[in-house]
């Protein structure tokens, strides 16, 4: 399949001269669900942002055939939409649908066409009576899904998760993972939650220390053990812990 | 910017450092209020050497009120040529003069006026430099400052990194959804002044609460350092010394 | 717009200094405990917007929220902008220590006549924003000139307003949005 | 065994007039582990901040024999000490010993106590070379670890935790459950991930819309899936959805 996204030795250092990333090389198919996971300060997230030029490091990324750089900057943002962690980062207007309408305007759509995309994309994500809400007035599952219809509105080619499920409730994960699944572009997700990352990625690359360790489908770095154990992420105690709820279950 | 902002130096030792920070903040009220008081350039020189002395001793690097001086000057610069060009307005009638020939009498007026400028800047700065922000907090509030003042302050000084925390998370989103570096709309401008400012409120309030929760009721229960000592009266002794000297000489002249 | 020390005699000073701690005092009476964060969240603001400069017309100006403020904590606008204008002091050397009484007098005027302003437009509340942002910077600068008049710096100082006025304008839009904003999202805080 | 808190009948409405919490009646014995569990927006955080008198509302609060209101302030805050579920919130000083001495300060410690505090519980708590770092260059568990220390160092009688095990990776959920195990005290944890709530608890109360619906041990609450399913925290189809890496384990 045709890759949509190369990333060649790519290298990020923080300005306090922390390095960040060193020689990340990936390639991301298009359509897929690729996973990046890692322990906390892994550079996950540093990672992510350089994938539409928020962030930009030494070497070279490459998407939908378009270099990153500074004089592509709008139409890389176009190609690639990043739904951040934290939902309040995202949704900064008075109203729901203003939210979703910011970044139509400042590509340039006309109010008409405006209003019929975010109405339209309302509609399809089940979020039409929030519409007029201030989003301070949201539960987090709501918020989180306005701030991926805010992306979803600009028709990314790529969109990309930055731990989707964290602070939510088995009930709105499954509802994220619904949505995920069902978005026909290619998709990145971030996660810490290797059991997710597992259970819906088609690939996932595994990041410690600023370094792909390995890429590899879900089964492959399941079995892994001894790498997962050296990342410290390590599942194994924690089913051992559920286990009796989980042992329940397969009663049932 | 790093949580050290305000007191950088205040780790240092030196006898600046040890005096009582109560002494320290009367100590550079009254230096402020003799300044303020004395026009002559001669007066004003000597208590630029004091303050300089008083730089040197307390250790803290001269680069440091270099750059503060630095940041003082294009205020005094403006403040200068706004004297000067009410002094051509008003003179231009009785003197029929040139707008570029220089004159000699303003400069009377300005030379003072900036010099009484530096010495405050170097006076406050050295004042910052060398206490820690909670003992100069705990000296206001003994000096019968407001309780207000000394509590938002605390505020403060924690809040302004939840602020630019916010700001800049804010930014990024914000950036990611638009390719145009600069923001287009005024409006736009609105919003996300607004919404970082509901943001950093709520978080404030959060931020709050864990302080109470660990028994913050606005006072400043402790001062590392130092109390009131023989250290203290020298300095005011010296002080005393300096001004009674200047007095004196200006009284020769 | 804040008057560095060294500037201003101590006729002026000393009093203004007396005057603006007193009214620190009373504006900082009966807080209820949801107040503090807000306020320390406010001054903080305050200091913050002070120093992001942003190009206008071959000069920089920044924001200054005093309008705002004004409308939001009313009286309790005075200990937030002594408090903004302390750090100022300390920090960043905009304003001084002596003159900060003279300093908070100045600024509170233009937050509390936006205070009133807000209060008393009832209808047109964009338009009512807009006033009270536009002289939450020119009440305060108008002052400031005027006082240096007063002690004979000469009439031009009269032009400071001049530098002030564009600045007044952003402000005046950027403030023509955030109460109605607020309005939506923290309804409590405006009157 | 004795109660350590009684809760009798307390109602709380937000100042804009929502109702958070209703007729809330609840038992926590000394030295028990207590789960509060229920979707976001049940009232949880809501009810926590009422063990401290962070919120004072109507009905009556008993902490260890002392009424929770104004007077007691000092008291109760001494007595019941609580993690909020943001570590980026409690930790507002420049270096960790300061955040860890704040507590100590305010309670009236001279300098050189507080100084023998904060290092015995640095040690005791495995952080002792993170005392003079600043709190903005910790990894998120570390955080977390820190703002559980400065609570714990000022002695309390009760601990209550907020989200404890929010956004932290499996391995750091771990070290996070085996230091709550191993505190002697009463612990109070907040969560909205049932299934850990439910291996970790004593006894469990599940709360909705601000109503308490049960007070059961786990195995009960898990038994009970109708009422779980009506609060939106079923958790079965997760465990559906893990089940490949949970059958993988049991292999093993």
């Amino acid at each position: 399949m045709e890759n949509v996204i190369e990333i060649s030795n790519l290298d990020y250092s923080y300005p306090d001269g922390h390095r960040a990333l060193s020689g990340i090389n990936l390639e991301i198919k298009k359509g897929e669900i690729f996973g990046i996971i890692g322990p906390t300060g892994a550079g996950k997230s540093t990672l992510l942002q350089h994938l539409n030029g928020l962030l930009l490091g030494n070497g070279e990324i490459i998407i939908d055939n378009l270099r990153v750089e500074k004089k592509n900057e709008k139409a890389i943002r176009e190609k690639v939409g990043i739904v951040f962690q934290n939902p309040d980062d995202q949704l900064f207007c008075p109203t729901v649908f203003e939210d979703i309408a910011f970044g139509l305007y400042n590509m340039g759509f006309t109010s008409r066409e405006v209003e019929e995309k975010v109405t339209a994309i309302l509609e399809k994500m089940n979020l039409s009576r929030l519409r007029e809400l201030s989003s301070h007035h949201l539960s987090f599952g709501e918020k989180k899904r306005v701030a991926l219809a805010t992306t979803l509105v600009m028709n990314p080619q790529v969109i990309a998760l930055d731990e989707p499920f964290a602070n939510l409730d088995y009930g709105n994960i499954m509802t994220v993972i619904d949505m995920i699944r069902q978005l026909p572009i290619t998709r990145i997700i971030i996660s810490q939650d290797i059991l997710l990352a597992l259970s819906i990625c088609n690939r996932i690359a595994l990041l410690d220390k600023g370094k792909i360790i390995t890429v590899a489908q879900p089964e492959v770095i399941a079995a892994n053990t001894h790498i997962l154990k050296n990342a410290g992420l390590d599942y194994t105690p924690y089913l051992q812990l559920i286990r009796p709820w989980g042992f329940d279950f397969h009663k049932n | 910017m790093k949580h050290d902002f305000i007191d950088k130096y205040s780790t240092l030792d030196s006898s600046v450092h040890r005096l009582d920070p109560r002494t320290k903040v009367l100590f550079s009220l009254l230096f402020l209020v003799i300044v303020t008081s004395v026009a002559s350039i001669p007066s004003l020189a000597i208590y630029l050497l004091f303050a300089l002395v008083l730089v040197i001793i307390s250790k803290v690097p001269i680069h440091f009120f270099i750059e503060k001086i630095m940041l003082i000057t294009p205020l005094a610069f403006l403040f200068s040529a706004f004297i000067y060009i009410s002094y051509l307005i008003e003179h231009s009638r009785s003197f029929s003069i040139s707008m570029f020939s220089i004159h000699y009498s303003v400069l009377d007026t300005i030379v003072p006026i900036v010099m009484k400028i530096y010495i405050s800047v170097l006076i406050v700065t050295l004042l910052v430099s060398s206490t820690r922000f909670n003992d100069l907090l705990w000296a206001l509030r003994k000096l019968k400052f407001p309780s207000i003042v000394t509590t938002l302050s605390k505020l403060v000084y924690t809040y302004i990194f939840l602020f630019i925390d916010e700001m800049h998370r804010t930014m990024r989103a914000y950036r990611s959804r638009t390719p145009i570096r600069r923001i287009s709309r005024i409006k736009a401008y609105g919003s996300i002044t607004a919404g970082i400012l509901t943001r950093s409120m709520n978080r404030s309030e959060y931020i709050y609460k864990a302080m109470m929760s660990r028994g913050f009721s606005g006072e400043f229960p402790e001062c590392r350092i130092n109390r009131f000592k023989s250290l203290d009266i020298i300095a005011l002794f010296l002080f005393l010394a300096i001004i009674i000297l200047e007095k004196f000489i200006s009284w020769k002249m | 717009m804040h008057i560095a020390d060294g500037i201003l005699p101590l006729e002026i000073t000393i009093p203004a200094n007396v005057i603006a701690i007193s009214l620190v005092y009373a504006g900082g009476r009966n807080l209820k405990s949801d107040e503090v964060p807000r306020m320390g969240i406010f001054a903080a603001a305050l200091f913050i917007v002070s120093l992001i400069q942003f190009p206008l017309g071959g000069t920089s100006i920044h924001l200054g929220l005093y309008g705002l403020a004004g409308i939001i904590f009313g009286l309790r606008t005075i200990p937030i902008i002594f408090v903004d204008l302390l750090f100022q002091s300390l920090i960043f050397q905009h304003g001084g220590l002596l003159t900060i009484g003279t300093n908070t007098l100045t600024m509170s005027s233009g937050a509390l006549i936006a205070r009133f302003i807000w209060i008393h437009i009832k209808r047109y509340k964009p338009l009512a924003g807009f006033l009270c942002g536009f002289f939450g910077i020119i009440i305060p600068a108008l002052l400031m000139s005027l006082l240096f008049i007063m002690v004979d710096y000469g009439k031009g100082m009269a032009f400071i307003l001049a530098i002030y006025i564009p600045a007044a304008l952003v402000e005046g839009f950027i403030t023509s949005f955030i109460p109605t904003y607020f309005k939506k999202t923290k309804p409590e805080l405006i009157p």
